[in-house]
């Protein structure tokens, strides 16, 4: 079982080196970040300086080695465009983004696996029926068009919730939080149906799938053959094993989660990551952009542990120190 | 018993085909047969787009500023024109540029499923019959670019295309940017599905056996691996389809996707979401609503086929 | 009609099973009929697609959708219990039916322990506390014969190999001690080695309680050594049904006389190994009349037109026009 | 009857103390397109940096909206009778810092010294300065290396900081990109100005709050009590946010919401004319073009297709449909606030394409010819539409245009990068000093030293850039002006540049408010007066 940790630990430490290497590369490649610092009326001769002292002619192994070295100190550098650090800007935007991400992945698993149970075990009835094809909808409505629409009914027409940004927060200690006050829980709202209707439509729709499959295994057949009540059944002996998979892939959607809050935030003004990577992109301010790649790549490491220690958890098999018997 | 329904004469090809489980699975779908039209009809228009468009919203000199604006089915106040579903800022035609806005929004979607399908496949049949590292690493990139999000990925893929190709020939490569980044991003599914059944099919004695009578196994393993993977790699791609189709929209709607003068479905939302609280409602909702429903019909489909190729699930 | 002791403990009249598709509705059972006495092992054997399992499902109340019971009754100590409620029909399995399925490896719930799954099923039947509950399991487990039942009662079953699961399977059957027990081809999915362990096990544990057994298998062999009375299917149909020495020694109906031809003799002695050709109907092609007609050498006229109904011939029943003493001339009986 | 009196008396406190404390609170939250960059107020000469920062910090001088130069923490200027070179500030005596310290000749030799480090955004405006010293603690002489007669023009740009304050934090360096700590000014902030930064997130928001002890608050009404800008970057949120009433102001109105907004009882929209042309700039110099389908030659190096293209272009249906009347079509690229325009630079060609086609013709492309256009989508207004109108009116002529559209910070780079990445594209351009010589030096002159640095077109002209060279040295205004008209008459008649129109700018703002459109746009929140209650 430690084993099996390691593994995935070593695992995870190989995939942020690759990511940093595309991080370090795609943006040192792409784009000039002399003229953005600069600013319009920036003379040749000044943009000469710049680059030299941004070390930016230094042969490209150099940089890339300094780049590791320094991102592994949680140094990304100063960010070009607002003159910060780029760690302190990520720690200050990151209570943002992880209240939006987390909301929305709650919402989404635990709206996602009860819709899809019910969908599986009255799976011909008409609500589930409806449900399912409701889902097929939300799986073809593009997050951006949701997020337009919810603005357009509730902060315009109604005028119910606030169409931009976090609404009042509360600092505890380096954290900010929107939780605690009315607005910052009235701002939530549409973020996080908007981040978490896809994930959930997708979780609902493989919590169905899996729990048919289960429900034809034949420890199902014969925990009914012992007459265990169907509920009992459904709820313990099919759920349980159901969920096995779903971690998996709703592991990886968590991923997703963090990379649709790009646009969620966005089309909300939401001021977390995203939005930072956005404007990042948009005044090709490196750091802050591979910092954020980086960020999102330790998320990847950090859910995959999570999702296979869940996994130790949950299925015996692996506990036995046996991962190859789990398939 | 006999069951009365075989019928009195040997049944030719369509008729065969007509009465297959699959066929049957299908027409006792009302809502798979109506999504099914609806994509073909979406399809079709799409590819008969120069034929049935009034304009060719792609040649500016047809556009005349002076259309701009035109609400739909309402003589324009300068021109007079009578455009069907509206004109937006340009005075292009809405009606024409969705029918070519869907053409390149399925060239894309088409395309980079079937640039992800070749190298997904390729990969996957790679990595079950060579085994050992090769499997692991390619097993492991998949593992990775499956927990990318694609959106990230196409971005990443846009930036470093962008950053690689010369200016003056961006926009001409902008549709073939679009097709590999949003074909890198779906690849990882099919590797998956195709190395799990190679690894099926490998073990099988037929493979030793054609090894030793000194034939060379690939050919014969992709024989067999190839009709067994088929049904859940078309699955897989008409999902993919559907999810292409949106993310290039998604992209459009970042600013990375096709180039004004070329839109795209997600190109024209985009415009048209300026246009939200302004009053020009049909620039927005009808590219949406048909974006909405290509989308959904596809989707209907797979759906539908995927049930069908699963058995257990019937 | 009241019924005594001596009075089977299963009945099955006319049992018919059908599965509704869009070719049609297949008939997986055709009025089948048969009994099972208290304390008896019936064998049930045939080829797979022969209705075994599908007798044992409709018994126990499991037939999937779009399978269903379309006539006869099924009944258990002469209590109806084909047309229960479903709720009451769930008390019936384990509490008086109990069955035990084909794999060990996958009749388990591999998530949970072994002394989960023997509590669980054990308190839902009974009114025993869950101290008592385990008390009664680790019995139980020690009864199948796992070794320190007390300590491997917590492990999972992927903990266990696949006889000692099978045991562990058989121990969940019997924790509410039912009057009779469904066994579905319990020994194929297992090690040759263990087969026999595992035969001897569920008789004797069942002669120890006086339960009845049904014993689905497809293995002759099985049958010959662990029945008292054998039943021979043939396309969802009963071809013969009778003692087990006496069917096995003689078999009378064409079928079963091909099958018999199957079995290994231990005294060397093998007068016939005969080898019927063709192959078992597709439940959607079932020729008219006696459904084994296409294969049968023995043939005639009627086999063709009328579907041979169970006869008496001596100790067994067997459904052959060739033992139709009324008549060979194709009158109806 | 002495107690009725009382009594009226109490009630009459009563009600002005209530009317007191209804003006006690009023905030305002200003909604913008995007954030400042930074609040060091010599880090970035940026529009959006400036809007925000001219309310903490102040310069020597202002502008109002209409453009017009006024004192400001300078109460009077003139050059020295005897030295040419030399200007002369006095004070305004009594103001103090946000800190409470008082502000001297000091602060402003140490601002100036400060905005004229290589680090600062703002040393492009004094490069013609030499020295800055101090005469007394009410007087600064700033000494420039020739006469220069337009220096104040630019003082309005340079915002004075607090000697003592940036020397205590360390912040004497403006923003320097290489260091590796946070510079302090960057996050705090220490003006004169009539608001007093609370707190700041980058492209969140802002708070800041009345400087009750403001030393000018007799002369302006500053009845904002907290101002909160908020950077909306979305359009349609942004238009959203004013509609739920979530925001007071907002200052980028996009051109197609304004007519939604004028319609709405409870919201106000000014318009008016904005410092800023925007224009297409030419590769005219290049021997051959990369991104044309034309061999060996350049087609823009012709005049006569600079002048067929400007023909093609229908100014009046850009108005009109692209930016909704919110454009004033121009023939120049300067507009009509700058020293040295006149109505005459300002007309331009009636489309004429038979005209076009032919000229097309007689230099060599009958068939017209294919090139690549590159268009921000996220700096103008509607520029990416402008873009594209462009290219159907081009096309009307034979000219096929591909277009690239991308967002600023890439589109700003191919223009500024040496040599140019991009032969064809569209800029904007405003005066932040109204005067020609701005536009002459950033857009005409060529590329060399700190001159030209976005003129991408690789036009040069040596007989030219000696002209514009002598504009920052001549003291003669009049004769100076002779030489602006001099050099606009040839450079409109070279073509070079193909100007399409001055920006409108719309604020839309609740009716209890009437902030009018600044030229420059930035807004001047401190003149806000709420109107009604």
């Amino acid at each position: 079982m430690l084993a099996y940790i390691l593994r995935s630990l070593m695992q995870g430490i190989v995939v942020m080196l690759a990511v940093a290497f595309i991080a370090f590369s795609m943006f040192r490649f792409v784009g000039d970040p002399v003229v953005n610092m600069l600013g319009q009326e920036a003379t040749l001769q000044d943009r000469a300086e710049l680059t030299e002292r941004l070390g930016l002619n230094d042969p490209v192994p150099l940089q890339f080695a300094r780049f590791v070295a320094d991102a592994a100190q949680g140094d990304f550098g100063i960010s070009y465009r607002q003159g910060r650090k780029v760690s302190s800007l990520i720690l200050e935007r990151l209570p943002a983004t992880v209240e939006l991400a987390v909301l929305s992945a709650i919402f989404a698993f635990v709206t996602g696996i009860a819709l899809g149970v019910y969908a599986a075990i009255r799976r011909d009835g008409w609500i589930a029926n409806l449900v399912m094809a409701l889902s097929l909808i939300g799986v073809s409505l593009p997050t951006f068009l949701i997020g337009i629409g919810l603005i357009y009914i509730f902060a315009v027409e109604l005028r119910w919730l606030p169409s931009f940004g976090r609404g009042d927060t509360v600092a505890v200690g380096w954290w900010t939080t929107g939780l605690l006050t009315t607005s910052g829980l009235k701002s939530l709202v549409m973020p996080v149906l908007t981040l978490g209707f896809l994930q959930l439509t997708l979780i609902m729709r493989l919590v169905r799938s899996e729990m048919l499959e289960v429900m034809r295994a034949d420890f199902i057949r014969f925990a009914r053959a012992r007459g265990i009540p169907e509920r009992r059944i459904e709820f313990r002996h099919a759920l349980r094993n159901t969920l096995i998979p779903v971690i998996t892939i709703a592991g990886v959607q968590l991923g997703g989660v963090i990379a649709f809050a790009i646009v969620t935030e966005t089309v909300f003004q939401w001021p977390g990551l995203g939005a930072l990577f956005v404007n990042a992109v948009q005044f090709v301010d490196v750091p802050v952009m591979s910092a954020y790649l980086l960020f999102v790549a330790f998320v990847f490491v950090l859910t995959s542990l999570l999702v296979d220690l869940v996994y130790v958890a949950l299925d015996p098999r692996l506990r036995s120190g046996n991962p190859a018997m789990a398939k | 018993m006999t069951v009365a329904s075989t019928p009195p004469n040997p049944p030719g090809r369509l008729a065969r085909i007509w009465d297959s489980d699959i066929a049957w699975s299908f027409r006792s779908s009302p809502v798979t047969v109506v999504a099914t039209v609806l994509a073909l009809l979406l399809v079709a228009a799409a590819v008969a787009a120069p034929l049935i468009a009034p304009y060719d919203p792609f040649d500016p000199a047809s556009l005349d500023l002076s259309d701009g604006f035109s609400r739909p089915m309402v003589p324009n106040e300068i021109t007079g024109k009578v455009f069907w579903l509206g004109s937006d800022s340009q005075g292009r035609d809405i009606f024409s540029a969705i029918l070519y806005g869907s053409r390149v929004s399925l060239l894309v979607g088409a395309a980079s499923v079937l640039f992800s399908l070749v190298i997904g496949v390729g990969l996957g049949l790679v990595a079950g019959y060579v085994g050992g590292r090769t499997e692991a690493l390619i097993m492991r990139v998949a593992d990775v670019q499956l927990s990318f999000p694609a959106i990230l990925v196409a971005l990443l893929v846009f930036g470093v295309a962008r950053g690689l190709i010369p200016p003056a020939q961006q926009e001409q490569m902008t549709l073939l940017v679009l097709v590999v980044a949003i074909g890198l991003s779906n690849w990882a599914q099919y590797a998956r599905t195709v190395r799990g059944s190679t690894l099926v099919e490998k073990n099988k004695v037929y493979v030793d056996a054609a090894r030793l009578i000194g034939l060379r196994a690939w050919p014969v393993m992709l024989k067999h691996v190839l009709p067994n993977v088929a049904g859940p790699v078309l699955v897989i791609a008409t999902i993919n389809l559907a999810l292409a189709v949106i993310e290039e929209a998604t992209l459009s709607f970042l600013g990375v996707g096709m180039p004004p003068t070329q839109p795209s479905l997600g190109t024209l939302i985009r415009f048209g979401q300026q246009y939200l609280f302004s009053g020009e409602w049909w620039i927005l909702l009808f590219p949406s609503l048909v974006l909405v429903l290509l989308a959904l019909s596809i989707n209907l489909f797979g759906d539908w086929l995927r049930d069908a190729l699963n058995p257990k699930l019937r | 009609m009241p019924h005594e002791d001596t009075a089977p403990i299963l009945s099955v009249r006319d049992l018919t099973v059908e599965f509704v598709t869009r070719r049609g509705t297949l008939r997986a059972l055709d009025r089948i009929s048969f009994d099972v006495a208290r304390g008896e092992v019936l064998g049930v054997v045939g080829e797979s697609g022969a209705g075994k399992s599908v007798t044992g499902s409709a018994i126990i109340g499991l037939i999937d959708p779009p399978g269903r019971i379309a006539g006869g009754e099924v009944r258990l100590a002469g209590e109806r219990i084909d047309n229960l409620p479903p709720e009451a029909m769930r008390k019936v399995r384990g509490k008086r039916i109990g069955m035990i399925f084909q794999d060990p490896l996958t009749s388990l719930n591999p998530l949970y322990r072994i002394s989960e799954q023997l509590i669980e099923t054990i308190r839902v039947h009974t009114d025993l506390d869950a101290a008592q509950a385990r008390a009664r399991a680790i019995a139980l487990l020690d009864e199948v014969g796992i070794p320190a039942p007390e300590k491997r009662i917590d492990s999972y079953p992927h903990e266990f190999s696949g006889g000692m699961r099978q045991r562990v399977v058989i121990a969940l059957a019997l924790c509410a001690e039912p009057e009779f027990i469904i066994a579905d081809e319990p020994t194929t999915a297992l090690d040759v080695s263990v087969q026999a362990q595992i035969i001897a096990l569920i008789k004797s544990l069942c002669r120890e309680r006086g339960t009845s057994v049904m014993l689905v298998t497809h293995d002759m062999g099985v049958i010959a050594e662990t029945a008292d009375r054998v039943a021979v299917m043939y396309a969802g149909r009963i071809a013969e049904i009778g003692p087990v020495r006496d069917v096995v020694k003689e078999p009378l109906h064409p079928y079963a006389k091909g099958l018999m031809g199957a079995i290994p003799s231990l005294e060397g002695e093998t007068p016939r190994l005969v080898q019927i050709p063709g192959s078992m109907p597709r439940l959607s092609a079932i020729p008219q009349g006696c459904a084994f007609n296409p294969r049968c050498s023995q043939v005639y006229a009627r086999c063709h037109v009328e579907r041979p109904e169970l006869i008496a011939v001596g100790s067994r029943k067997v459904a052959c026009h060739l033992y139709d003493t009324r008549s060979k001339s194709g009158v109806a009986a | 009857m002495k107690a009725r009196v009382f009594g009226l008396a109490a009630a009459l406190l009563g009600v002005s103390l209530l009317a007191l404390s209804a003006a006690e609170a009023r905030p305002l939250k200003w909604a913008a397109a995007g954030d400042a960059l930074t609040i060091d107020p010599h880090g970035q000469n940026e529009g959006p940096t400036t809007s925000l920062n001219q309310h903490i910090y102040e310069s020597l001088t202002e502008r109002d909206h209409t453009g017009k130069l006024l004192p400001l923490l300078a109460s009077s200027w003139r050059v020295l009778p005897d030295d040419p070179t030399t200007w002369e500030f006095k004070l305004v005596s009594g103001v103090k810092f946000h800190d409470g310290s008082p502000f001297t000749a000091d602060d402003v030799v140490f601002s100036y010294e400060r905005a004229m480090q290589p680090t600062s955004d703002f040393k492009g405006y004094l490069t013609s300065v030499e020295k800055v010293s101090k005469v007394d603690d009410q007087t600064v002489r700033i000494k420039t290396k020739g006469p220069n007669p337009l220096l104040v023009n630019n003082t309005s740009s340079i915002r004075i900081m607090s000697k003592a304050w940036a020397e205590k934090n360390n912040a004497t360096k403006a923003q320097d990109f290489k260091n590796k700590e946070e510079n302090f000014a960057v996050r705090n902030a220490n003006g004169t100005g009539p608001f007093i930064l609370v707190s700041r997130e980058a492209d969140v928001k802002t708070v800041m709050k009345r400087n009750d002890a403001y030393w000018n608050k007799d002369k302006v009404p500053l009845e904002i009590t907290e101002l909160t800008l908020v950077p909306i970057k979305q359009d349609a949120t942004r238009v959203a946010a004013l509609l739920s009433g979530e925001v007071d102001f907002v200052q980028d109105v996009p051109v197609q919401d304004i007519a939604r907004l004028k319609n709405q009882q409870n919201l106000r929209v000014n318009s008016g004319a904005e410092n800023r042309t925007i224009f297409f700039g030419m590769d005219v110099a290049s021997a051959d073009l990369k991104g044309d389908d034309v061999q060996g030659k350049n087609p823009f190096a012709d005049k006569k297709v600079r002048q067929a293209l400007n023909m093609a272009i229908n100014r009046p249906a850009i108005q009109r449909v692209v930016m909704r009347g919110e454009s004033v079509p121009t023939g120049v690229i300067m507009p009509p606030f700058v020293n040295g325009w006149t109505k005459e630079l300002d007309s331009f060609p009636a489309v004429d394409n038979a005209k076009a086609k032919a000229l097309l013709a007689e230099a060599g492309y009958p068939n017209g010819f294919s090139v690549t256009l590159h268009c921000p989508n996220d700096r103008y207004v509607n520029d990416e539409g402008i873009c594209q109108a462009a290219v159907g009116m081009f096309a009307q002529i034979g000219v096929k245009v591909n277009l690239v559209s991308q967002s600023k910070s890439i589109h700003f780079n191919l223009i500024q990068k040496n040599p140019p990445e991009t032969e064809f594209y569209l800029v904007g351009w405003g005066v932040p000093t109204y005067d020609s010589d701005y536009i002459f030096s950033y857009m005409y002159h060529s590329r060399t030293g700190s001159q030209g640095s976005w003129n991408a077109t690789g036009f040069k002209n040596a007989e030219i850039d000696t002209m514009i060279e002598s504009l920052s040295k001549e003291v003669d205004l009049p004769k100076r002006d002779a030489t602006i008209a001099r050099l606009w008459t040839r450079l409109k008649d070279a073509t070079i540049y193909l100007p399409i129109h001055n920006q409108s700018l719309s604020y839309a703002m609740k009716t209890s408010l009437d902030i009018p459109v600044d030229v420059g746009n930035n807004p001047k929140l401190k003149m806000v007066s709420f109107k009604g209650s």
